[in-house]
């Protein structure tokens, strides 16, 4: 084991990879930095520094400094791995889905089922998505629901050091497109990793807290909150088992359902807008496959139906805060 | 350079496949028995065939809506082709793609494309490996007049120049994008050429509706290319011999227009007279091609009816490697 | 009262608002055709004949033929908006989202909230959607699930004739952004449609059939086989509230929840895929608001997690059929 | 042509404000307490002002995520923008857009934007707002030399010349797109004026740390569009005094780099010389307005931090206008 933060783990896995295999590359914006400067390449290594040091040790045909365009990097990713690389695309920004969203869904999703399953699509697409930077409308916003309901994808949503590490292997090796998202105020979270070639399969969630009277599923940044609920209310005796997803597509249903059915209530806690979200996703699988075991019906806490604004108070109280969650597991926990 | 008597004769067999194939879905679809929609590259032959025959099979293309013309000349199976647009589960995408997405990642050939503009990054990226590789592969995107229009496009040629990538834009000037006409639709009228060299490439024009121009044009962009110059693009003037899709009414031809061009413009005569008249190949080699063809496709037609069908569980399949 | 075509309803109602209010205007590729050629404008007046007549009325000011630019259709109608037009811009198919979304989510959908409410935005875009033509992955495709999940946006889906006039002049009039979306199988449907100067709320579902034992919600294409079981399962004392949310953005939560209460059993029908859909949305708003009227678990019939395929077969397997929709109806009806 | 004593006045007044509101922003950012991405526009204030000063209210700009200065140059309030960038109620947009959103349609100011590319399209449609009201109004897209790699520019930039929509793309080359230079990232290197040509757009070029080169050249500009001959491009060669974002560290900038540029290429230094020099103004004039805007900035500054906070209600506000 290793103290490692967030980003480094995005780092330390990339470069472990390439070392490994000479078919993974590397490209987005600025992941090299100062190309075409007086200071040089390498000034930067990715905005969010998850590709520092790269360039150095791979070089510029494995480490692809891009300009503005992210449909442009997108099919780039879609293209290299059709041909046979392990391309891994930076998104600088999640939201910048907007102007690439068809390379991700139209393209990458659904090339082998349109080519008839004779071919692979090894890309790994990373984006910084999220509040908490009171960055606003634009560059705050999760798309895990987005990109989740859409058939051909894997999404990945790490919420730890050590997660990263473990998923981001499962990524890069993984035949399919897949999505890793990382969420942009985890960067700088601290914790254990452990050393050598760990990986984590996709499709199995983690059980972070235990209990047996509530259900909480949550993820990224919110993760925390809710566990800090569920320690505050484990002092007064109540159990919550709180589980994350660790992927979204492939969803661990059974460690969903599995709990429910002791705890008989369900929370779901995500940063994701209210419709048609994540959230209501999980509710209603609950609602199908755990119908006779619930004793309250499955609340969702997100977001309101707003786009994210800018200001500090207005941040906050837009994210659900841990009161929200916590009124949420007490209205279920006292449910008729 | 001349080419062969058997270099020549492949490229007329080629064209004419793509010719006969095209001509004969136009009938069948007629009588409703291939869903979706389909767009006929009929009248462009010389230019998917001008620019395959000097690629091999590691070299990739990245093609468009319009795509059976460059997956034939890129070595698509033709029964394979048939069965796929008739919906056949031994169809080259068992089915599943139809008419606007076949692929054959074998033969270099990453796919049609149903989204106008979606493949000239695809093909950078495609470039961009062949580069890691460094054996002189290239990949070239395949983009109408219309397709120069979309973003992907021009980013697409940006991000080649920038990483010196080893890609070719192709731009096939059939003067239509759907019912538009290119002297509206592209500020520039006639010349996307030019929109490409203002990124910073090398460009090239020539005649699409002659085999030999194109060709000939090709042999110098891929020299370039191959030799680590970074990306060139290519501008062909060509023609559109039928509706955008099948089914369009063409209100937005000009009397006449569709005779003259076939009349005038007609890469396949056009062949034929330049090769015969410089007594290279005769009529009679040619007919005999014709005949084989035409052989070929009646074949391919009657397997792709005969093929089995998909059954519903196959809607399952092949969405993931592993779930 | 008027028969009248799907597709008519839509050119005649874009017709009488522009001559009504000189600030509507329509943009898109095609939407004149034939423009720049010998054969001259009004060739085609939109592939689906929804713009037939308008630029020989309006001519090329109001009625703007586009080059196949998507994302500069989207933020030209963004910026008419702004400068106080009231632009109505067609996205020829709902899949090019792909490559406009940024404009439609990150720019129409937020200027109003991001700019603290001082400005309006009331720019409509249409599109047509849906399966049933064969057209395969990429030209098949539903999104009202993506863009209902995005706060800022309405969402229309109008499923017959009458409502497409009704809800189209709303959506014209409105000073909001709203997506509407015409599926494209009933493009050819005939119906009745009222005369004159017809509106339709948003918010307000319709019920098209009414019964006692469940609540079927659907719309598009899809609805017309959910009354169709209906109608069938009528004729054995089987009665169901079939409802046409007619807006997913508003949705009438009331029309829903007060169904449901009176037959505790939901099924939801939906075109969308299956993970994070629309069906889901509603399936969890009622596990929540409705839970105690529940005496079956809520049901969403939707296609697979798959792209869509090509051939009949396989559309017509991908598509939920009648009898898959009437399975589920007889699961709730048989719970316990 | 020459301006007169008071449009001379004005014009530095308006550079002198940008100038000091972004250093005083750099201040105070600091000390952590303004929230958010912050994108300083010192060192291009020439072009801002040479730009707006040419317009009217109902002529309409769009600008980019580094858009102070093109926000005070069409007349956004001074106090409202610090208010907004501090995330106040009483801000422009009422603290829910912040620094990269500041918008105030009734001045023809349609948002400063945090996409980047975005601008280009909204800007067209203004612009056939324009042309459709004809009375010579015209929209401009400023556009960095970043965003003009972003696929939306090229198609706005076509859109406009098929429509010939009364729209200006002032493009500002200040060498950086984050921490990639120019010559890197745009294929043609430090030429983006030639692309826009290539769409069939006239073309200028100007010098962008001198006010008189971007209003003189931006008066030929606005005469032709406003005339009706369609959309025009215009490139200014410019600088950017601080980081790309506060924050940045700018290892890429070379030895002195940052000392050169704010000794030789200083808009307001440049703009001083040159009036004093003409004799035109003095320096006493200028002493005056400098220590007048420094009081206005350090007013708005002491109004920002008094202003009301949000509350939490504020959230659910203004999402709709009906719902
Ligand atoms: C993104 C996108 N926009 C629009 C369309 C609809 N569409 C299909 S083909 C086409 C015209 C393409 O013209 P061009 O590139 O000249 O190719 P051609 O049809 O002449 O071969 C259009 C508008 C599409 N498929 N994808
Ligand atoms: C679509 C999109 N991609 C990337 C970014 C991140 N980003 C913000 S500003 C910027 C650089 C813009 O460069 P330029 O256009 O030259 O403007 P400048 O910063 O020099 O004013 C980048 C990459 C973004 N905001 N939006
Ligand atoms: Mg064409
Ligand atoms: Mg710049």
């Amino acid at each position: 084991m290793a103290q490692m933060m967030y980003r480094d783990a995005v780092v330390t896995t990339i470069a472990e990879e390439m070392e490994r295999d000479p078919n993974v590359v590397v490209l987005g914006e600025d992941v090299v930095g100062g190309m075409g400067t007086a200071g040089g390449p390498e000034a930067i290594g990715g905005i969010w520094s998850t590709s520092t040091g790269l360039y150095g040790k791979f070089g510029k045909d494995r480490v692809i400094d891009t300009p503005i365009s992210e449909s442009a990097i997108m099919g780039a990713a879609a293209g290299l791995a059709l041909a046979g690389k392990r391309p891994i695309a930076e998104l600088m920004f999640a939201d910048f889905i907007g102007v690439s969203l068809d390379q991700i869904w139209n393209q990458l999703a659904k090339f082998r089922y349109m080519f008839g399953g004779k071919t692979k699509c090894p890309a790994v697409i990373r984006m910084a998505y999220g509040a908490g930077y009171n960055a606003a409308a634009q560059h705050s916003q999760s798309v895990h629901q987005i990109l989740t309901g859409m058939p051909g994808l894997k999404v990945v949503m790490p919420s730890t050091p050590a997660d990263v590490k473990g998923l981001l292997r499962t990524a890069i090796r993984d035949d399919d497109p897949v999505i890793f998202l990382e969420h942009k105020a985890l960067y700088g979270m601290s914790g254990d990793v452990p050393e050598g070639d760990y990986s984590i399969p996709f499709g199995h969630a983690r059980l972070t807290r235990a209990g047996q009277d509530v259900t909480i599923v949550s993820s990224g940044l919110l993760l925390g909150f809710c566990e800090a609920v569920a320690d505050k209310l484990a002092a007064e005796g109540i159990g919550c088992d709180v589980i994350d997803p660790r992927t979204t597509s492939p969803l661990d249903e059974e460690a969903i359902l599995d709990s429910v059915e002791v705890t008989g209530r369900l929370v779901v806690v995500d940063e994701a807008p209210p419709r048609c979200g994540l959230a209501a996703d999980i509710c209603a699988l609950v609602a199908d496959k755990a119908f006779s075991s619930l004793k309250a019906p499955p609340q969702a806490v997100t977001p309101p139906h707003t786009p994210i604004p800018f200001a500090r108070e207005l941040e906050t109280a837009y994210l659900p805060s841990t009161d929200k969650i916590e009124a949420a597991v007490r209205k279920v926990l006292g449910w008729r | 350079m001349q080419l062969s008597r058997d270099a020549l004769l492949r490229a007329y067999r080629q064209m004419k496949v793509i010719r006969e194939f095209e001509e004969r879905l136009h009938t069948e679809i007629q009588t409703g028995e291939i869903a979706g929609f389909t767009h006929l590259y009929c009248g462009q032959e010389a230019v998917a065939v001008g620019v395959c025959e000097h690629l091999s099979n590691d070299d990739k293309i990245v093609s468009t809506h319009r795509g059976h013309g460059h997956c034939l000349a890129k070595g698509c199976d033709v029964n394979g082709m048939m069965a796929e647009i008739w919906g056949s589960r031994e169809g080259l995408c068992k089915g599943k793609g139809g008419s606007m997405h076949i692929a054959d990642i074998d033969q270099g050939m990453l796919g049609a494309n149903g989204i106008v503009g979606a493949g000239a990054p695809i093909a950078v990226g495609a470039a961009l490996a062949a580069k890691l590789n460094g054996e002189g592969k290239v990949s070239i995107a395949f983009s109408g007049d219309g397709a120069c229009n979309q973003g992907t496009t021009f980013e697409a040629m940006n991000l080649a120049v920038v990483t010196q990538a080893p890609c070719i834009f192709v731009f096939e000037n059939n003067h239509y994008s759907e019912h538009t006409g290119v002297d509206y639709a592209v500020g520039t009228a006639r010349d996307i050429a030019s929109r490409a060299e203002a990124f910073g490439m090398k460009v090239w024009r020539g005649d699409g509706t002659d085999f030999f121009s194109v060709h000939d044009t090709m042999r110098e962009v891929l020299e370039y290319v191959r030799a680590g110059n970074g990306p060139a693009a290519v501008e062909f003037d060509t023609e559109r011999f039928f509706g955008h899709f099948e089914g369009d009414p063409q209100r937005y031809r000009g009397p006449g227009e569709l005779d003259r061009i076939r009349e005038t413009r007609d890469c396949l005569k056009i062949f034929r007279a330049s090769v015969t008249g410089a007594k290279l190949l005769d009529h009679a080699d040619l007919d005999a091609l014709d005949a084989e063809v035409l052989k070929a496709i009646d074949d391919a037609v009657d397997k792709a009816r005969a093929a089995d069908r998909p059954t519903p569980e196959d809607v399952l399949a092949d969405v993931y490697i592993a779930y």
